[in-house]
Formats: C-alpha cells, structure tokens, sequence
C-alpha cells in the first residue's frame, strides 16, 4: 500500500539564483538540501509537486484550473544559473493514475501529454529531490498566476483528493507532497519589491499548527492586498494540507530575503 | 472586449523568440495580425504599461512582455510606471 | 428569471460542406434552418453550443476536459464552403457567470480568453441559430475527440449544472441549448466511412423517450466499436440531456448520407 | 515513451502554416527539434500510418498530419494502410 511520507513546502523564486544584488544566500540554497536529505532519509520513491503557471506555459487559448503532465519531463525551461534544464526523472502510469482517480472523484483535471516545466516545478524538482532519479515527480498545475484562480477551499480538496488517491493505490510506494511557491510577493505591480512579513508568519502559522482554516477564511482580495498576487501561490500549501490533514509541520527556514521580493519559506509537514 | 487578444500578442512576443524579433522590428505590422480594438492598439505600441496594468493585463504577463520587449535592465523604468495593485482592488470594491 | 427554452442536437460534418460526391444534400441543410426558425420562434437571447475539439485548437500541451471562452469569438477556423470564418454574437459576462458557477459547483471548467472556434461550435453557431446575433453564444468544449475523454456521467451532470445556473440567473434570458456532433463516424480510422444505423437509431430513441440510461450505461468501448471514434461525441448529446431532465425530443432529419461518413441526426428535445 | 512529442510534432505540422512547410521542406531536420526516440523518428519520417495508429496517435490528428503533407488527394492512400479501431480495441482488451 502506498503512503504519504511527508510534506514540504518551499519558493521557486528566480532571483534567489539570478541573485542580482550578490546578496548572502548560502543558507537559503542549503534548505533545498536539508530537504532533499530529509526526502532521501523518507525512503520515498514519488514526489508530486503543486505549483502555478506564470503564464509561460499555457496560453489564452486554453487557461486550465488544474493540469497534470503525463508525458516525460524536463525542465525548468527558463533556465536558471544553477538550475539548468536538465531531465526529471518522471513516472507516466503515477500520473495516469492521479489523473483517472481524479477525474473518478469529480476533478476535471487537464492533462499535458508533453510539458518542459517552468521553475515553480523545475526548482523543488532539481534541488530539493534526490540527483539520482529514485523519486519520481509528477507536477500538478494548479490556477494561482492567471484568473480565473483556483478556488481555496478547492485547492485543500484536491489535495484531499490526492490524499485518497494514495491512499487506494495498490503498490508500495512512498510519495512526498512539495507546495512550491513564495509567500508574500508582487509580481510585476508597482509594489514588487515589498515584503509582508506579517502575512507570511500568519501563512507559517497555520501550517505549523496544521490548521487551514485561518488560509481557508482568507478571500482573494486579501491575500491580494496582503500577500500580493504571488501570495496566490499559497493554493500550493493549501493542497499539501489537504493530503495530510491535522499534519503538524516544521518551519526550517523563513526569511524576508533583501535579495530578492519574495517571503522565503521552507517547511515540513508531517504526517499526523 | 478583445482584452484576449492583447494576452496573445503579450503571450507570443513573451514566449517565442520569433514573436519578440518581429514585434521589435516592426510593431504596427506585428499588431495587425491581432483583433486590437484601437485603444489596445494604441497602448500596446506605445508601451502605455499604466494603461495596460488598469485595463486588467495580467501582471505577471506584462511585465514579461515588457522585459522581452526592453530587455531586463528596464524592469526599474517599468517598475515606475507600472500602478499598485491595491489601486486596482480599490477600484474593484468601490 | 432565465429559463431554457429549447435543445437541439445536431451534427457539424465538413463533409456536408465540401460535398466531395455532389449528392443531393438540400435536405440536410434545411434541417439547419428549420431549427434556425425554432429558435428564432423560441424568443431565445443566448444559445450554449456543446462541441469537440478534433486536436485542432488544443495542442498536447494543455488538453483540458471542459473549457469555455469568455471572449470574442468568431469561425469556424476551418473554413468550409458556405460557413466562413466569420464574427459570432458573444456575451463575454454570460461566460464569465457560467465559469464562475461552474467553479462554484465543483467543475473546474478551464478557460480560453481568445479562441476563434473549429467547426463544432462554427457550424450550429453559423447555421442554427438567426443570422442578426440576437442569440448570443457560449461554447462549451469538452474532451470527446481527444484522450483522457469526459466520463459520460459527469459530461451529463455538467449539463445538470448548467440547468442549474441558468436557473438561478437573476436576469431574463431565454437559452437554447446544442448539442454538436455526429452520431456514429469513424474519423482517420480504417473504418472510416462505416455508419451504424443501428447505433444512430440507438442513440436518437434515447433522446426522442428523454431517457439518458441507455447512453449513460454504455462503456467507452462499446461506443467506440459501436459508434466509432467520432460516436464519442453523443456526449453533448447528454450535456444538453442533462439539463433538459426527462425532456422528450423528436427527430427533425436523419440520414447515414452517402455524401460523408457520418451518422447524420437532427433533433429538437422539449423542455419537460 | 515520448508519445507527446510524436504528437506535438504531428500538431505543429497540422495547425501551423510554418511547421507545415518546414517538414515538407526538410523533414529529418524538422523532426530533430522534437525529442523523439530512434523508433519514433522512423515512424514519422517513413511517415509508417500503420505503426503510428497501434502506436496509438490520436487518429484525428494522424490523419490530420498525413493530410496536411500528403494533400487531400492523398486519403484513399491514407485509408488503404491505417489499421480499424476495432483491431485495437481487440489488442487492448486481450
Ligand atoms: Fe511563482
Ligand atoms: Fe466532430
């Protein structure tokens, strides 16, 4: 039977690579490993990463909630200094199956049969999951870049979802669940720049204590106003916290890094 | 409206190299091949990222289409121009 | 209060259009303008189109199981002799409604801000509904052309929900449903050129009796030895079944024409 | 398998004018673009209609891609190699 082993939760923000300012990052990079450690320690042989779009990927003729690649994978596609586009190591029949399961429990996910990702999957993918390939990745792209979003509450039932799918699989398998994206942020607005440190202690919070209703009675004008449009991105979270419910996690690292415009945070959840 | 349109021309000139040489060698020319109204017309070859950001451009695909355009070391002059997103969530509740 | 009016199915073969044999086909095309006078009688102001994508607009990196366009539209794209790619009456905040009740009922429908429409939206919209777009259209897309389909069921509670949000519309609309396809056709298979009369009749008795049992308790298989490739498309037949419960309908033409490749069926289905 | 490359090829080369004429042009060149393995390239340069369909190519777009490079002219051709649906539904439900 398979089972989820753990959670993280952890940002994809570019300019912690392009590190435009040549600001101290080493302790920032070096939560990326203390989790692949933790993934390789987990024994885990899965991994199905929650990430957006920034509309790079998918385009105005076809602007999905939720999209599950089923082909091979490379990536991430803008390349980053350090993070090249290189092969992930992928599982078909897993995403097949996440797919068949979800569109069973009333999930009308989209699939791509061919997908180079971006760095919201292609970050988490090359850093924080073994180089040698044993963990399979299976990206799901969820609605937090473009409008129309995901809904929140929805978000944490997909994870449910995928909770359940797990759950009914009938091999052996050891899967970690990534939410991948920053926390406070604005992208391309005329505040890009700011950080809001108190929203993003209030998103750790929740997740520390494993308790999303505080994120879950949040609306978008809020976390517009408070988080930024990136701060969207906490659907992300939202969906690891639905695959492990009451799961109590473990910030390993949060930092309102001057280096970039991003709240960065890394943390674990575990099963509870 | 045909507010999509002008997400197509932003997504292709964004994404594709082919795209982005055409718009920079001849804008007008590039535009016509998209169902513009002349406003959007009018703010996409002028660069008006004000006009744009208040007309509802997703932000993230403007700024992208501005950096393709100008190349990175504009993102300062686009950061200046570019409204708050609070300015729109006013506008939006008022 | 928004009700609906009025459903119609109806096929979108080019082959009608392009008339390769130059067969007698004044027959067929008249049942277009017979069902154009219906609507026209009906009083309708907006029309839901239920279509295919035949892998033409959707490439294999996003292939999404429901989509709806929230912009302008025109086609169909794939110009065919007597139906140009011309401009079709939109209402962009109708689309925008059923996106978000959609959304809010559990579909997580993906959205197109752009789309000039193929021929399974082109031709109803051109043909079926009057000329002066006074019936402004909303195409739905749903994944019957192309792998992972739409399970029958939910494209069948899709048009339930539909129903439902036409419904609770607080304006005064009057909405004709289409539901866009062939009947039995294979397209690009050996077979092609087959029609099964007997799976036509099949399908047409269900929607003449208003009982979608038979069609909904068919496995993919079957309509696929049945029906053919092309038979996947009798699910717009059940979106619009869906959200007509227990309406019974009448055979307005059909014929296994000699002219193409499909089972051609034109039907109207009664509100109950 | 790299089954979504043989088909974004097939759909590049269906919907985009360019593709089109570029496969036409240099076929071996063209496909290099595509990360295809040794088997799938064969298939699609010999442009092997039997082997693609029990590959298991969507066959709205095999036909779609055979007529694109072939003509319309070319479906008898097409229709004589393509295996039934239903031979494949056999394989599949053995
Ligand atoms: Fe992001
Ligand atoms: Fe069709």
């Amino acid at each position: 039977m398979a089972e989820i082993v753990g959670g993280f939760i952890m940002p994809h923000d570019p300019l912690l690579f392009v590190n435009p300012k040549k600001k101290e990052r080493d302790h920032l990079i070096g939560a990326y490993s203390e989790i692949r450690d933790k993934v390789s320690k987990s024994g885990a042989t899965k991994a199905i990463i929650f990430g957006a779009d920034h509309y790079i990927l998918f385009g105005p003729r076809c602007l999905p909630q939720f999209l599950i690649p089923t082909g091979e994978l490379h990536g991430p596609i803008d390349r980053l200094p350090g993070v090249g586009d290189s092969p992930i190591a992928s599982d078909p029949g897993f995403a097949e199956y996440l797919v068949g399961h979800a569109h069973q429990s009333g999930f009308d996910v989209s699939v791509a049969r061919d997908l180079g990702v971006d760095h919201a999957i292609g970050v988490p993918a090359q850093l924080a999951l073994p180089a040698d390939g044993s963990v399979k990745t299976v990206p799901v792209y969820m609605a937090s870049g473009v409008a129309p979003y995901v809904r929140l509450q929805r978000a944490y039932d997909f994870g449910r979802m995928i909770g359940d799918a797990i759950a009914k699989m009938p091999v052996d398998e050891s899967v970690v669940l990534i939410g991948s994206g920053g926390i406070s942020h604005w992208v391309g607005t005329g505040e890009m720049g700011r950080i809001n440190s108190e929203f993003d202690r209030k998103v750790l919070d929740c997740i520390v204590s494993g308790d999303a209703t505080p994120l879950l009675s949040m609306t978008d004008e809020e976390i517009m106003r408070e988080g930024g449009n990136g701060g969207m991105e906490i659907r992300h979270f939202l969906a690891v916290m639905g695959a492990l419910p009451a799961g109590r996690g473990e910030v390993l690292a949060y930092e309102a890094w001057d280096g970039g415009v991003t709240g960065l945070g890394f943390a674990e959840i575990l099963p509870a | 409206m045909s507010f999509g349109a002008v997400e197509q021309l932003f997504y292709d000139v964004s994404t594709k190299r082919n795209s982005r040489a055409a718009f920079r060698e001849d804008a007008t020319a590039f535009a016509e091949k998209y169902a513009l109204s002349e406003l959007e017309r009018d703010m996409v070859l002028s660069m008006n990222a004000e006009g744009l950001f208040e007309y509802g451009i997703n932000p993230m695909l403007l700024m992208g289409f501005w950096t393709s355009v100008n190349g990175p070391q504009s993102m300062p002059d686009y950061l200046s121009r570019v409204p708050t997103l609070t300015s729109q969530l006013e506008t939006v509740s008022e």
